[in-house]
Order: C-alpha cells, then structure tokens, then sequence
C-alpha cells in the first residue's frame, strides 16, 4: 500500500477549511493566509499527482485506491484517476488559489474595505455580518469535494461528493454576495437568496433524479451479478464479458437519470436558468468557482459516467444531445449578446462554451473528446482570467450594468489590456489555449457530423460580437465620469491575472502536455463505447511537405454518412 | 338457520366448566428490558407521593435515567445472547416475540427516551419563576390556566414531576408494542403508550389552552382510531378463531380448510380477513402519521409541550412502525397481493402530501411535523418491499430518523421570546446571524431530513429506496425522489431564512441551554453525522435484526 | 539556413512582446525598438533571399519544422515553416514595407503619448503576417490569419477615445470573423477528406478526390479571402478601417495585410485548379469587386476612403487574375507586390498631406497643395501614375498582364472578364486623376489662417521617396524576360494564356481607356472649380458615398434584425425558460395553500376524513382481492 | 339463534357510535360515542368467541373493558381541564390551530 496520493490531495483542502474556520474571528487576515498556504500545498499535490501520472501505462486508471466503504450498498472508498481526471484536478487545485487571492477582501466586514459604492450606510451596517473565515473555509470544502468527484471511480462515492458540494456552494452564492448593486443592499440580498436557492434547487433536483438512477443501477447489478456493486471499473468490465445485461430500456432510462443530473450542472439548454443568476449574484471569485470548477464536475461525468456505464444509451441519445449542445452554443452566445449585466455576460458566454464542451463529448471522436477535455481546462482559465477582472473592474466602480462604464482604458490601461486578453482567450483566438480546445472539438463534430460541425462554427462569429461588444462598451470611446478616478490594477490583481495570461498563452501554443495525458483516456473511453473515428476518404501521410500521392480509401465509417 | 343445531351444540361444548387453568409461564429475563421501565414507573409514582416536592425532581431524573439506562443494557444483554437471532422466541405464552426486530426496535426505542429525558428535564431555558427553576411543563396541569391557584402553584414554584413517570409508563407501552405477538397485546400496549402521551401532551407549561388543545384531539382521534383498531381486531378474531400472529398467519396462507362447515360464514371469510386487516392497518397507520390519519399530526406536534413533541415524533414512530413491519410480515405475508397494492397508494399520498402541504408551514413545529409526515411516507416505501432488506433498511431509517427529530425539536427549545419558545418561522429569520453555531446544528438537522449525503437521511433514504427498488417497486422510488425534491424546497426555505434574511429587530434569543439539552443536541448531531459517514456497522446491526420471528 | 525561418517570425515577435510588456519605461525609447526589430527581420529576409537565389529553381523550397503543436489521433498540426519563392516574395513586401512604414510612423506619430504602444502592435502585426505567410499548414496559416485581424483591429481602433474608431475596429474583426469561419471550415473539410492540412500532402493529393469537395473547399476558401481582402461580399469594413492612423492604412489596409486573400488563392492553386466552378466564383468576386472598389473610389471625397476604394478595386484584379489558374497566379502576386509599393506610397502622400493639412481628411478641403509639400507631391504623383497604369511604371506592366490574362481565359467568360478589367482601369485612371487634381492641384479651399500646410520631416519623406522609386522601377524589372514569372513558377505553374486579342491590342486598349478616364475627370475637377462642399450628385454618386448601399442592407439585415432577435431571446429566456420552473414552484405552492386548508382545526372533520380514509381502505383492499 | 346477528348488532352500534363522534358536538357526548364503539368491538369478540368455542374473545372483552375504563379516566381528565379553562365542552371550540 503505497503512500495515498489522491486522498491526500482531497484531505489538504479539507482539514484547510476546518483549520481556517477554526481561526478567531479577529484573525482575519490569518485565515486567509492559512487557506492560501493550504490551497498552495494541494496544487502541489495535483503537479506531483501529474508527474506520478504515467500516460501510457496499461489500465485505465492510476494511483488507485479501494478501501472497502459501505459493504450493504456495495460501495467502495475507490479512488484512481485517468488522463482527463489528472487535466481537471490540476485545473481545479491551480485556480483555487488565484481564486483566494483575487477574494481576499471580498469577505472582509464593509467597515473596513470602504466599498466603493455608496450603498447606502444602513445597508453597509445591516451586512456587516461577513465571516471571512467562513469563506475561505468554504472555498476550500468546495474543492475537496470537488477534487473526490474527479478522483473517485465509484458511482456512489461521486455522487455523494457531486452532491455534498452544493451545500457550501450554496451558501458561498447566498452569503457573500456581490457588493455591486444599484438598489441598495435589500434588493441585493433578497436577489442572492433567490439565486442561491434557484442554484441549490436545481441541482438538487437534478442530483435526486440521479439517486433514482443509481438506485436502479444497485438494483440492476445486484440482480445479475449476485453482488450489487458501483465500481465503474468491474462494471465496465463485466459488461464487456457480456456478465451484465442491462435491458434497452433500462439502459436508457439510468442513462437519462445520469444525464440529466450532469445536464443540469453542466449546464445545458434549457437547464441553464440558474447560471446567469448564480454568476451573477455571487462575487467574481465564486462566480469562477461555479464556473471554472464546479460546473466542470457535470461535463467531466458525462464522459466518465455517462459514457462508459452506458454506451448503448449514449449511442441512443447523441443525436438529441447534439441538437442541444448545438441550441446551447448559438443560444447562449445570443443571449450573452444580449445582457446588460456584465458578470451576466459572462455567464451566458460559459453557457455557450459548455454547449461546445458537451458538442464535443458526445461528437464520439478522438478530436472532439480530446476537445472538449481540453476545453474544459482552457475554458476554466480563460474565463477565470475574464471573470476576475471583471471582478475587478465592478470592485472599482460599485456596478455590474456594462451602461455604467466607458474609457476605462484611458484610465486603467493595464486593467483593460488583460481584460481584452481574457476576452479574446474567451472568442478563442488562435495562439490562446481555447483556439486549440475549440478547434478540436469541431473537426471532431465536422468529422462525423458535417451539419452540426458548420453550424456550430456560427458560435465563434457570435463569441466575437459579445466578447467585443463588451469591451467596446466599458473600455472605449470617451471617459466617462465616474471612472475618471479609477485605479489600475494593484499587485495583488496583477499577480493574480498574469500568471493565468501566462498560462493561455503556453498552452495555445504548445498544449502537448496535455493532449500528452488526455489522449489515452480519450482512447479508452472510446473503446468501451465503442466508437471509432471516420476515415478520411484520401489516405495521405501527413508528415510537413513530404508530397507524395496517397491512395483512395473508401470512407469506412458509415456515420459520416449522417 | 341449517346450521343453528351445530351452533348450538358449540355452545354447549363451549360451556363445559374447563379444567383447572395453567399457571402462565412467564420469561422474566427475555422481558426485563419492558419490566425494568414499568417497574421503574411504579416507583416513580411512589416517589411521587412519598418525597417532598424539593427532592423530587432529582430523584424522579436519577430514578428513570437509571431504569433507562439499565433497560438498554438488559436489550444488549439480551442481544448478546443471541436472542436478536439463534435463540430468538415467543415469550410470555405467545404474547411476545424476543427476537431481532424486537430488540433493535426496543433499543433505539430506549436511546431516544434516554436523550429525550434529558430534554424534559431541562430547566434552564423558562426564566426562573419566583427564583424556583421551572421546566416547561405547566405548574400545575389541573390548574385553570391564568387562574389564581395556577398562579399559587406558580408562586409555590410547583414542579409536573409526574412527567416522569407517566413517560415511563409509554415507553414501557412502546417497548412491548413491537414485540407484541398477538393482537390483544398489540392492542394494550397501543392503549398503555398512548393513555401517558395523551396526557403528556396537555402539560405545557407556555400557551396550555393549545396545548390542552392538542390533548383534547390527539385523545378523541387516538381513541377513535383504536376503536377501529379494536374493531378489526375483532374481525380478525373471527375470521381466524385466535389473536395470536402465528395462529392468524396460519390460517390466512393455507385458508382454513380443516374449519368446521358449519361456520363457513365466518371462519376463513376473506371478507373478514381484509376487512379486519384493513381496520388494524388504519389503526397503525394512524400511530405512524400516515395520510389520510396524518391530520391530528401537526395540531397535537404544535401543541404539545416541544420535548414531549420531539419525544412521541420520534419514540412513537419506532414503535408503531415495528409494529406494523411485524403485523406485515408475520401475521399478513400471506395476503400480501392484498395489501400491498394499497400500501403503495398510502406510501405514495403519504409522500407527497405530507411534503406538499409542508411547503406553506409557517410554524417550525408544524413544519417538522408535516416534515415528520413525509418520512412517515418514505419508510413505508421500505416496509413495502417485504424482504429482509426491506426490514432491515426500515430499521435503520428508524433509528437515523428519530435522532435528527429528537435533536431538531431540541434545538426548537432553545429559540424563545417573551411568550416562550419562538416557533413562527419569521422569528426564525437571521438568527444564523445572531448564534451561527445553533443555527449550523438546526441547519445540520435540516439537510440530513433533506437526505443531503454524508448524513444520517441520505444513508437512511439511500437503503430504504434501494431495497424497494429491489423489490420491484421502481416507480415508488422515482415518486419518493420527487417527493423528496420538493421536501428539499422547505428545509432549504427554512435555512435562508436563518442565514440570508436581515435578522428582526424583535427577534428572538437562543437561551443557554444546560448540560441536558446540550448533550440531547449532541448526541443528535453525533448520531446523524457518524450514520452518514460510516453507516456500515449499523447497516449490519440492522442487518442482522433483520428476521422476525413466528 | 533553414533556422533562419523562425527567427524571422520571432524578431517583430519579441519586439511586440518587449513594446507590450515593457511599461512606461520603454516609452522614449519605443519607436526605435519596434523599428529596429523590424529592420531586423527584413535583414534576414534579405539574408534568406540571397539563400534562396544561391540554389537551382528547384530546390528553393526551405522547411523548418520546430514541434509537434496539436497531435490528437488523426489530428495532427505542426509549428513548422515552409519557406518557397511565393512566401519569400511576400516576407520581402511585408518587412521591406513594413519596416519603411516604421521609420515613418517615428514621425506620423511623435505627438501621440501611446506611441510606445502604437509600435508594439506594428510589430504583432508583421510577426503574424509572417507566420501566416510562412506557415506549412493551413491551421498554422489560420493563425497568422487571425493575427493579422487582431493587429488590425487594435490598430484601427488604436484611438480608440473616438468611438467611430473602435466601432470601426469591432466591425472590422467580426467581418473577418466570418470569412474566418470560412477558413476552419474548408480546414475541417480538407482534415475530412485528406486526412491532413499540410499545404504539401493536401496540394499533391487533390487529384485522388472528387471534384465537389474540391469545390466546396474552394469556395470555403474563398470566403475567408474575401473578408480578409475586403471583396464582395464583405467588404464593408475595409472604408470605415481608414479610421485607423494613416501608417496602418498603407501598411495593413493597402500593401500587406488585405492582400492576405490572394496570397491563400495563390497558395491553394493546386486545389483551384482542380475545381473549375471554384476558379467561376474567384473571378467572379474578383470582377465585381473591382468594379465596385472603383465606383465607389469615385465618390469619396474623403482622401483615405477614395484610396481604401481603390485598394478594394485593385485586389479585385489579383483576385480576378487568382481565379484564372496558371496563366494568372504569377501576375496576380506581380500586381500585389507592385501594388505594394504604389498603395502603400499614395497612402503615406495622404498621411503627410493631412499631417500637413492638420488631420483634414476631406479632398474639398485641399487644393494647390503642389506648392507646399513638393516632396510629397512628387512622390503621390509617381504613385498616381503607376496606380493607373502609365506606360512604363510598375503598374502598367502587373495590370496590363492582368487584363491580358482575363481575355486568355477564353469565350464569353473571356470577354466578359477583359471587358469587366479595362472597364475598371478607365475607372481607376477616373478617380485616381480626380484625386490628384483635388488634392494637389486647382485653387486652394483650405482657411489660410487657421491651416498652414507645410512639407513632413525627413523620417516621413524618405519613406514615401522609397517608395516611390520602387512604384517607378518594380514593374519594369520584373517584366524584364518575366524574371518574376519564373521565379514563382515552381510554386504556381505558369502557363502562358492564349488572348484572342493580342496582347498590343490589349495594350491599346488601355491606353485608351486610361486617356479616357484621365480626360473625364479633368474636365470634371480639373476644368471647373471644385465645389467646397459635396453637391447633391447623381443617384449613382449618391448611393457610392455610402457604399453603394451595401453597408445600410447590412446594417438593416444583420444589426437590427439580430438586435431584435437577442431582445426576443432575452425575453423568453425569462419567461418561457425560467417561467416553465417558476410555473411549477408557483403552482406547487397553490397546491399546498389548496390542500392546508383541509386542515381545518375541528376534531370532528378530522374524524370524518379518518373514517373516509379508513372507507377506502377497506374498499382498496377488497378491490384488491376482488380483481 | 344465527349468532350472526350479534354481529350485525355490533356492527350497527359499532357505525352509530362513529356516526355520533362525527355528529355530536359536545366532548363528553363524542368520548361516550367511542365508548359504545368500543363496547360494540366487545360484543363482537364476544360472538366470535361463542361460535368458535374458545374463550379467547370473552377474554379480550374484560380487556378491552378496563382499558375503557383507562381511557375514561384520562379522557374525563383531559375534558374537565379544557372544560374549566373555556367553560365549554364543545370540540369544535377547541381549533385554534389549523392549516
């Protein structure tokens, strides 16, 4: 028994959050340098998580480990991870920090951090009740929840952390809202609870609809294999010794169960409604946790879950999928067009993303997974660097509403240069890391789906129009009043928005590591779904310039056809 | 009238003076855990009019916490004997059943009374009357309220010591309602936990017209109910020509064929079979809070003094559902085709309404008794899968359950304003503002009756739904998933009040409660946190108890 | 040698990056940075050439491969450079002219306090154009594509305090955005069909395919050089582009960038070639866009939008000559490159006339500006010639084989196009004249107190000199025994068109049309007075001011309607979308409100609903038993 | 005699005392309705007992007596205290809660 790597990876931020609640309430500061250090050590963990990782090595997955759990539901304490899984996990443990960091002050009584916006002073008063501790706290429960999620190779044990992570995701949405409000600090917290709760509700309710599924996935395996059990590995393999037989309809049905819980976290038209409001209620910094973190935890199941437990339903339901993944992405950059909210924006661009990540997944081709794998990583930075500024900047300024600014880069070039960095790593431009993601994930569509594929590359005209209307809007023309007088970034902001530039630009223009550890995974899940890519209709060899004459091969594979 | 002839030499055989009547051999180990606390009650009685008011409280608190004590350490002798499961058998001439059911049942039965004790002796929350610490049940219960010899008693600094050993006396009823092995005993013990409850319930200390209130309905419906009861005791009585479970089950799987012709039109009559077995199950079902016999829940919950609510919410749905899991399993399985089509549609209404209706609760203790309601629903989900796991599951929801009751109704105590406790829930809004911690514990409560996992409830609903999806009732799983969303709705509802809304002005204090309370929370937030994380062990316990005996 | 490749790309690379990063630090000494990197890079270029005339015609192809960029199953792109004598012409243009550009920005834009800045994105831009001109695949050439829009769109919105200025920036990246999409999807379809996007396999491979796909990549292809080279049908941008500084207008808009289109046509020959109905489309955009260009050049009495006019109009000839195949990719890029030199000078004329003129734009303002800046006149003036095709100067020798070419083509088509090309070149002699003659000639218009118009600095001039001298000669030395067609044919292919006209009557042809053109507008600008202010005009004129009106279909069409749309969709997002859920609580909530009220209170009703419950039961049970 | 009858009688009286807790208003009239419902089971056990010739029913019937006998006690007890506090003994006086 080997030393547990990934329960240690999970424990650091768990026994941080305990720690930094335990700090005295006038230990303010404290805290937060306690959950930076733990969150600092847990990323360390996931790189030694990545070099431990061997991408070739045989099995799927890696570092296990089994413990026996809760024998009566045939539940394991099974953890081990694939390619996909070490990508998300790093993702997850480097943004937390940047997170606390770009948070520091926004958990700090408003007596002390003059918010910027006069709001008025009974308001300030009546919500001087912020515990940082409880924040900082909480940000680091999300991610030990979040981290098991990735880790765990048990049904069971996933969904008990998919699950248990919206509790303090709740309260990190309904507690510490954005101070950014024109109606005064009534209107806000009411508007927060209602984003809270419209969060809390429809996940739960997704995530209850699941626990029916994975009741009747105890049922099923308990009834053919004599044992009921929910490690995703003997599943697979049993199924694959033809041991285990769930009928057509069955298959669906859970598959649909599973789906719909990943669909609603993902989330994907038409369950996205609780984003926006979630985004834009909550601080920047959670908003990137929802986004950048969480939410990733939906798309992630679909291919480790979804896919694997039920190819044949997968199979089924793709085509519908694609109609909504394909909705979503020319949807939700409509609406983003749309917004006069700035986090709001943002929100519905997420949405759009998450169509293609999903688009990508279920295209079923080595590109798209890989694609949209990758995309999930990128999108998490890439968004995280918009979101953060935007969070700066709306600190700044005291609102949301994109009306309310103009110029700013007159005043605070600094603050609309990584601003319009974010902003273009969000409309994908080539040489940013999302380019490579979104690329993949279309041809991965175009390969098989040629219709969808086209209509999907609409979403990179509108992302343009959003993303540059934005900026027109806040950072050109004139200079408007109230931001005359508005700061550049300070060190702090800076050190938190240059390293995630730093990292788009790496991994736009040399994202082998990833694709490195991604691809096995990718390959294996395909195999247990059992797809393969098209054919191309020429067979030539592509290495640079070699200009030899390849021979016709006929396309083999007949869903290209579709 | 062919068969008056036969009939009447029946009578005349029936009036042949019987041989002289054996003395009933009773085994007093197997029982000691019932006679214990019943003993302990007569004491507690003595007690009462022996000592002198002062000593009293103390005496009557050391008095029951000892014969609870001991009475849990008799059920774990007795398990440890290996009566839960080899030697498991009938006692007390086939009136009661030793075995695992029975006490799992008793044990978690006793564990609650225990912590529930702890909150009936708390006296730390009601101001001190006249310098005389005053427990919240009424000075002196007989007592006009407002009236001048209230007022005298109040003065006097009387105590309700009685609570004691009238508890005593329904916990004593409630351990030997689920081993009861035939139907008149079931009936007694009904009525010996029922009587004590009815009157515990008017002793409120606080607003005693509602709590005088809930008594009065809480009496006429139980005692309504248990006429039904009796009456379908009776049918069944004449449909089988025996009480005893054994007798009855024999009669109900092979149909009486060796009956004599003469009484074809009542022996072995279906007729009379499903109707008396309708009538007991309404008897029961009626105990557990079930829809359509929930509606004395939320009045009596509301009215009654808040420990004794939390008390029978959680006690009484033990023992009232061990008794009806043994009814099932071991009187009916026979009929099972019978009752269990209509156990679906209670288990399904029970569900939804007790969640639905749960939504607009503007009273705390409403809430949780509409709350109490659904859950009701959802055991009756495992009852329904009539298997070992079905048993087993049930068992283990019970004992998840009844802490998180006990200890939500506890924390309950502790939110008090001027007129006592705060129940109305706008009174509850920002008090995770004013005392985080209690709020954190009530909200801990709340999320384990949501089934949010890594607590007590998910662990609980997890194994119930599962073993009724096992037994083929998917559907009942999908319909409790639902009803279990909308639940989430206002235990979620209730949360953001105490942690997202502008705390009033006139809002309420968290009185410092003593040790008692604490320890009754604790114990409570313990219990729901070890069940969830690492439930297996008593996943096995519960397991183990999982086969009755017949 | 091969190494040299990358290091041109990183030289403008590292500058950006320096200029960018480096803070106010930097700002004294920005400029000459950016220009020497610059400088730098066409260095090596130089360097490169001399490499490359070193080696046999057939060997001039250099590959650099640096890594393996995205690999996923079939999937496989790599940082790697292709260096032939197409790309090379190219990387001389860009850094030659760009480097001339960046000395002559030091001047243009002394005054500016973000000058730093200004340079820094010069130097982004070269280093994408290169890579886009370099690249060995397409995805890689896609990046360079969208690099060049990027530096386009912070440069015409580099004032960006005018929101004319970034509206026209936003509008110029979304337009190229959607001839972008064109380009991933024909990157998508190659990746389908050949399994590669290597410029190398796919060019050798397109026979082994059918001609549809051929096509449908073609016309994908199209469509990105159409936004890229502002052609019909979106060439909207190019106009309100002229927002940007002057120096940007002849660098990105006249000489480099917008020629982006021809370079990808030229490139993708093989797949043309292969794809007749592609090559219609070409020439067809090519036609039209020349003749559009052309007429509204006409009407513009802004001097930067007349000039954008122009441009337009001239790519439109290397588009047309582009889609005629063999017989014109050479001359196409002999245009482009003449072109070059003769656009980028007039552009960097008009910056020092309006450096003079303080920043007055509109040619009815000027007037008898010879006077004043001679330096600048002169050089206008030789690029005026060669832009119309004088005899003898660059533009005469690249356009006639233009014209030629088309007639070569063949049939009515044949007709069609020549006719469609001489047309064009009266049309370019018309306003080209006609901005001469505003500008430089007639009686002045300006306010002499207010205005005093004064010849630029050296830093400017000598640009513009440069220039000039290169609009004179480069035509000329390429055409000497078609040394430029020889050195591109191993790239394109050449094949000599067989006219039907021959080429001295094509050559007479334009003449004559040119005198025509030229005598028009002098009786028009150069007789009579001009008018300070625009008369009313024909409806013609009026509908080429505003860009023949396709620029108001957009706005209608896309602008409105898609407004409308994301205010449709915002709404119904909350009340359909969200309502369906709110719906459910909200009538969950009346469910329970509805079913509370059973709860009456009285023990008696309690009761009865008991024995009703207790009535079903039984009922249920014997049902039950009953079925 | 068809002993059957005695169970048609307690049926009968079984439905009128439900029939009286339903209609009566007054407390102590509504628990003397529950009484004769009991006193009906009781006469059925009592039948039952007579035609199945054992004795098990005639000895329910003395149970289920004193736990009538219980039930008066703490039913009476209940009843007065509510009477004396709202000098009225009708049950639907006592709804205060409700919904």
């Amino acid at each position: 028994m080997s030393f547990p790597l990934l329960t240690a990876t999970a424990a650091v931020p768990a026994i941080g959050a305990i720690a930094t609640a335990a700090v005295p309430a006038a230990k303010r500061t404290a805290a937060k340098w306690l959950a930076l250090a733990f969150s600092l050590v847990t990323f360390a963990l996931a790189l030694v998580i990545a070099f431990r990782f061997v991408p070739g090595a045989k099995g799927p997955y890696q570092l296990t480990e089994s413990h026996a759990w809760i024998r009566d539901f045939g539940v394991r304490y099974e953890l081990g991870v694939d390619g996909i899984a070490v990508a998300l996990i790093a993702l997850t443990a480097l943004l937390i920090p940047f997170v606390i960091l770009a948070g520091w002050h926004d958990a700090d009584p408003l007596e002390e951090t003059a918010a910027p916006d006069s709001g008025s002073a009974a308001g300030n008063r009546r919500n001087s009740w912020r515990p940082t501790q409880g924040f900082f706290a909480l940000i680091l429960a999300v991610e030990a929840m979040v981290i098991l999620s990735f880790e765990a190779t048990d049904v069971f044990l996933f969904y008990i952390f998919f699950e248990a992570m919206l509790i303090p995701m709740y309260f990190l949405i309904g507690g510490f809202g954005d101070r950014a409000h024109v109606h005064g600090e009534e209107q806000a917290a009411t508007q927060r609870s209602y984003a809270a709760v419209k969060f809390l509700l429809y996940n739960l309710v997704g995530g209850l609809i699941m626990l029916a599924a994975v009741i009747g996935l105890y049922a099923v395996t308990a009834d053919q294999l004599g044992t009921g059990t929910f490690s995703l590995q003997q599943i697979v393999e049993a199924r694959a010794a033809g041991k285990l037989e769930l009928g057509t309809g069955t298959e669906r049905l859970l598959f649909l169960g599973f789906f719909f819980a990943f669909a609603v976290k993902a989330p994907l038209w038409p369950l996205h409604t609780w984003l926006p409001n979630a985004m834009g209620e909550a601080t920047a910094p959670v908003a990137v946790l929802i986004t950048a973190v969480v939410d990733k935890v939906g798309t992630f199941a679909m291919l480790r879950f979804c896919l694997q437990l039920f190819p044949g339903a997968s199979r089924w339901a793709t085509p519908a999928i694609l109609v909504l993944a394909l909705i979503s992405i020319v949807y939700g950059a409509l609406l983003a067009v749309g917004q006069r909210d700035i986090k709001r924006l943002i929100a519905y661009a997420s949405i759009s993303h998450f169509g293609f990540i999903i688009l990508g997944i279920f295209a079923m081709t080595t590109q798209g997974q890989s694609g949209a794998t990758l995309y999930m990583v990128n999108h998490g930075i890439s968004t995280a660097a918009l979101m953060l500024v935007a969070g700066f900047l709306i600190s700044r300024r005291g609102s949301r509403l994109i009306a309310d600014y103009g110029g700013v880069q007159k005043v605070a070039p600094v603050l609309a240069g990584t601003f319009l960095v974010g902003g273009l790593a969000t409309l994908s431009l080539p040489g940013l890391a999302p380019f490579v993601s979104e690329f993949l994930v279309l041809v991965g569509t175009f390969s098989r789906y040629p219709v969808i594929g086209i209509i999907a590359t609409l979403g990179i005209v509108l992302a343009a129009l959003y993303v540059l209307v934005l900026y027109q809007r806040t950072m050109t023309g004139p200079v408007k009043a109230e931001v005359r007088s508005m700061p550049d970034l300070r060190v702090r902001e800076l050190v938190v928005v240059a390293p995630l530039i730093a990292l788009l630009l790496f991994l736009g223009v040399y994202p082998k590591p990833l694709t490195d550890i991604v691809n096995p995974a990718v390959g294996h899940t395909l195999s247990v779904v059992d797809k393969k890519d098209p054919k191309p209709a020429v067979q030539v060899d592509a290495v640079p310039g070699g200009a030899r004459h390849g021979h016709a091969a006929p396309d083999q594979d007949v869903e290209a056809a579709k | 009238m062919s068969s008056v002839a036969s009939v009447h030499s029946l009578w005349t055989v029936a009036a042949e003076v019987p041989g002289r009547i054996p003395a009933p051999h009773i085994e007093y180990a197997q029982l000691s855990p019932t006679l214990i606390v019943l003993g302990a009650a007569v004491i507690g009685i003595l007690v009462e009019t022996v000592l002198p008011r002062s000593s009293r409280y103390y005496a009557q608190l050391a008095l029951s916490v000892v014969a609870l004590a001991a009475a849990f350490a008799a059920v774990i002798g007795l398990a440890a004997g290996g009566f839960g499961s080899s030697k498991a058998r009938i006692a007390a001439m086939g009136a009661i059943a030793v075995d695992g059911p029975a006490l799992f049942l008793q044990g978690t039965i006793l564990l609650v009374s225990l912590v529930a004790v702890f909150t009936f002796a708390e006296r730390r929350l009601d101001p001190a009357a006249h310098g005389k610490k005053v427990d919240s049940f009424a000075a002196q219960a007989a007592a006009v309220p407002g009236g001048a010899a209230e007022q005298a008693a109040v003065k006097a600094g009387f105590t309700t010591t009685e609570v004691f050993p009238i508890a005593l006396f329904a916990i004593g009823g409630m351990l030997i309602f689920p081993s009861a092995n035939d139907l008149l005993m079931l009936f007694v013990a009904l009525e010996v936990f029922s009587l004590p409850l009815y009157i515990l319930c008017a002793l409120a200390r606080r607003q005693r017209l509602l709590s005088q209130e809930a008594a009065v309905k809480y009496f006429l419906l139980g005692a309504f109910s248990s006429a039904f009861l009796l009456f379908g005791i009776a049918l069944l009585y004449g449909y089988a020509g025996t009480v005893t479970y054994a007798g009855i089950a024999e009669v109900v799987s092979d149909g009486a064929k060796q009956i004599d012709p003469a009484l074809a039109g009542t022996m072995g009559n279906d007729a009379l079979l499903l109707i008396g077995a309708a009538l007991v199950l309404m008897g029961l079902l009626f105990k557990v809070g079930a829809v359509p016999f929930h509606m004395w829940t939320p009045d009596v919950y509301q009215g009654a003094p808040t420990p004794v609510t939390g008390f029978m919410a959680a006690a009484t749905k033990v023992a009232a559902f061990g008794a009806l899991l043994r009814l099932l399993y071991v009187v009916l399985p026979g009929m099972r085709w019978d009752w269990r089509p209509v156990m679906w549609g209670v288990a399904i209404v029970t569900m939804l309404g007790g969640a639905i209706v749960a939504i607009t609760q503007t009273d705390i203790k409403r809430l949780l008794a509409y709350s109490s309601i659904a859950h009701a629903g959802f055991i009756l989900a495992g009852v329904i899968a009539t298997s070992e796991d079905g048993i087993s599951s049930v068992l283990f929801y019970l004992g998840a359950y009844s802490f998180v009751t006990l200890g939500a109704f506890a924390v309950v105590t502790l939110v008090r304003d001027a007129g006592g406790e705060a129940t109305h829930l706008s009174k509850w809004a920002g008090l995770g503002r004013r005392s985080p911690l209690v709020a954190a514990v009530f909200a801990v409560f709340l999320l384990a009756f949501a089934g949010i996992p890594l607590t007590s409830g998910f662990a609980g609903k997890f194994a119930v739904f599962k073993a009724a999806a096992q037994s083929g009732a998917g559907w009942l799983v999908v319909i409790g998933v639902i009803s279990s969303a909308i639940a989430a709705f206002f235990y979620i509802r209730v949360i953001v009040l105490m942690f997202f809304s502008e705390p009033k002005a006139d809002g309420p204090t968290v009185a410092v409660p003593s040790p008692l309370t604490t320890t009754a929370i604790a114990i409570g937030v313990a219990v729901t946190l070890v069940l969830g994380l690492a439930p297996q062990y008593f996943l096995d316990l519960a397991g183990q108890a999982g086969v009755f005996i017949r | 040698m091969e190494n040299l490749i990358a290091l041109l790309v990183a030289a403008p690379l590292v500058g950006a990056a320096l200029l960018l990063c480096g803070g106010k630090r930097l700002d004294r000494t920005g400029h000459l940075i950016g220009s020497l990197f610059a400088v730098a890079s066409f260095a090596i270029g130089v360097a490169l050439f001399a490499d490359l005339l070193g080696r046999g015609a057939e060997d001039r192809t250099l590959h650099q491969y640096l890594f393996s960029w995205i690999q996923v199953g079939g999937f496989r792109a790599d940082a790697a450079f292709q260096l032939d004598q197409l790309s090379m012409t190219f990387v001389l243009l860009i850094t030659g002219v760009g480097s001339l550009i960046h000395i002559y920005s030091i001047g243009y834009m002394e005054h500016d306090e973000r000058r730093r800045r200004f340079f820094g994105y010069l130097n982004l831009f070269l280093a994408a154009m290169l890579l886009l001109v370099l690249a060995d695949n397409y995805l890689l050439l896609y990046v360079g594509w969208e690099g060049v829009g990027l530096a386009s769109y912070l440069l015409i919105g580099f004032w960006q305090h005018k929101p004319s200025a970034a509206t026209a920036a936003k509008k110029a990246f979304l337009v190229n955005r959607v001839g972008d999409m064109g380009l991933s999807i024909a990157i998508m379809l190659m990746f389908t069909t050949f399994g590669t996007f290597a410029f190398g396999p796919v060019l050798a491979a397109t026979g082994e395919t059918s001609e549809g796909k051929l096509t449908a990549i073609g016309l994908m292809l199209l469509l990105a050089a159409c936004g890229k080279s502002a052609q019909v049908p979106l060439q909207s941008w190019l106009g309100d582009a002229m927002e940007g500084p002057t120096p940007v207008s002849a660098l990105i808009h006249a000489a480099t960038m917008v020629t982006a289109g021809v370079y990808l046509i030229t490139r993708s020959g093989a797949i043309f070639n292969a794809a007749p109905d592609a090559q219609v489309a070409v020439v067809a955009v090519g036609a039209v866009t020349l003749l559009f260009g052309a007429i509204v050049g006409c009407a513009k009495d802004d001097i930067k939008k007349a000039l954008a006019g122009s441009t337009m109009s001239q790519i439109g000839y290397m588009i047309l000559a582009a889609g005629l195949g063999p017989i014109g990719y050479a001359f196409a890029i002999m245009h482009l490159v003449t072109h070059g030199f003769f656009k980028a000078g007039l552009f960097l004329g008009a910056g020092s006339v309006m450096h003079g003129m303080n920043d007055e734009v509109d040619m009815r303002r000027y007037g008898g500006l010879r006077t004043y800046m001679p330096v600048t006149f002169i050089t206008f003036g030789l690029g005026y010639l060669a832009i119309i095709g004088f005899p003898g100067l660059s533009g005469f020798f690249s356009k006639d084989k233009i014209i030629e070419a088309a007639f070569a083509k063949g049939g009515t088509e044949g007709w069609i196009l020549g006719g469609a090309a001489l047309l064009g070149a009266a049309i370019t002699a018309f306003y080209m004249t006609r901005v001469m003659l505003m500008t430089f000639f007639g009686e002045k218009r300006w306010d002499p107190d207010t205005t005093h118009p004064h010849e630029s600095p050296k830093v400017m001039t000598i640009p513009m000199i440069v220039l000039a001298v290169g609009s004179v000669f480069a035509g000329g030395l390429f055409s000497v025994n078609e040394t430029f067609v020889k050195w591109l044919e191993p790239v394109t292919s050449f094949e000599h068109g067989h006219s039907p006209v021959s080429a001295t009557t094509v050559t007479a042809a334009t003449m004559v049309v040119l005198v025509l053109g030229v005598g028009l507008a002098w009786a028009m600008y150069g007789r009579r007075p001009v008018p300070a202010t625009a008369p009313r005009g024909s409806l013609l004129t009026r509908a080429a001011r505003r860009d023949l009106l396709q620029d108001d279909f957009n706005h209608v069409v896309l602008v409105r309607g898609g407004e409308h749309l994301t205010r449709t969709l915002v709404y119904l997002d909350h009340s359909l979308v969200d309502g369906a859920v709110n719906g459910t609580a909200a009538s969950m909530g009346g469910l329970s409100g509805r079913l509370r009220k059973l709860q009456s209170g009285f023990v008696r009703s309690y009761a009865v609903q008991m024995l009703g419950g207790a009535a079903v039961l039984i009922a249920a049970t014997l049902l039950m038993r009953g079925v | 005699m068809n002993p059957v009858y005695y169970l048609y009688l307690a049926a009968l009286l079984f439905t009128i005392g439900g029939a009286g807790v339903l209609i009566r208003r007054n407390a102590i009239v509504v628990f003397m309705c529950i009484e004769l419902m009991l006193n009906a089971c009781n006469l059925a056990f009592v039948t039952f007992s007579r035609m199945h010739g054992n004795l098990d029913g005639q000895i329910i019937a003395f149970f289920t007596m004193v736990v009538a006998a219980a039930e008066v006690v703490v039913g009476l007890a209940i009843i007065v205290s509510i009477f004396r506090t709202r000098h009225t003994a009708s049950v639907d006086d006592a709804s205060l809660m409700k919904l």
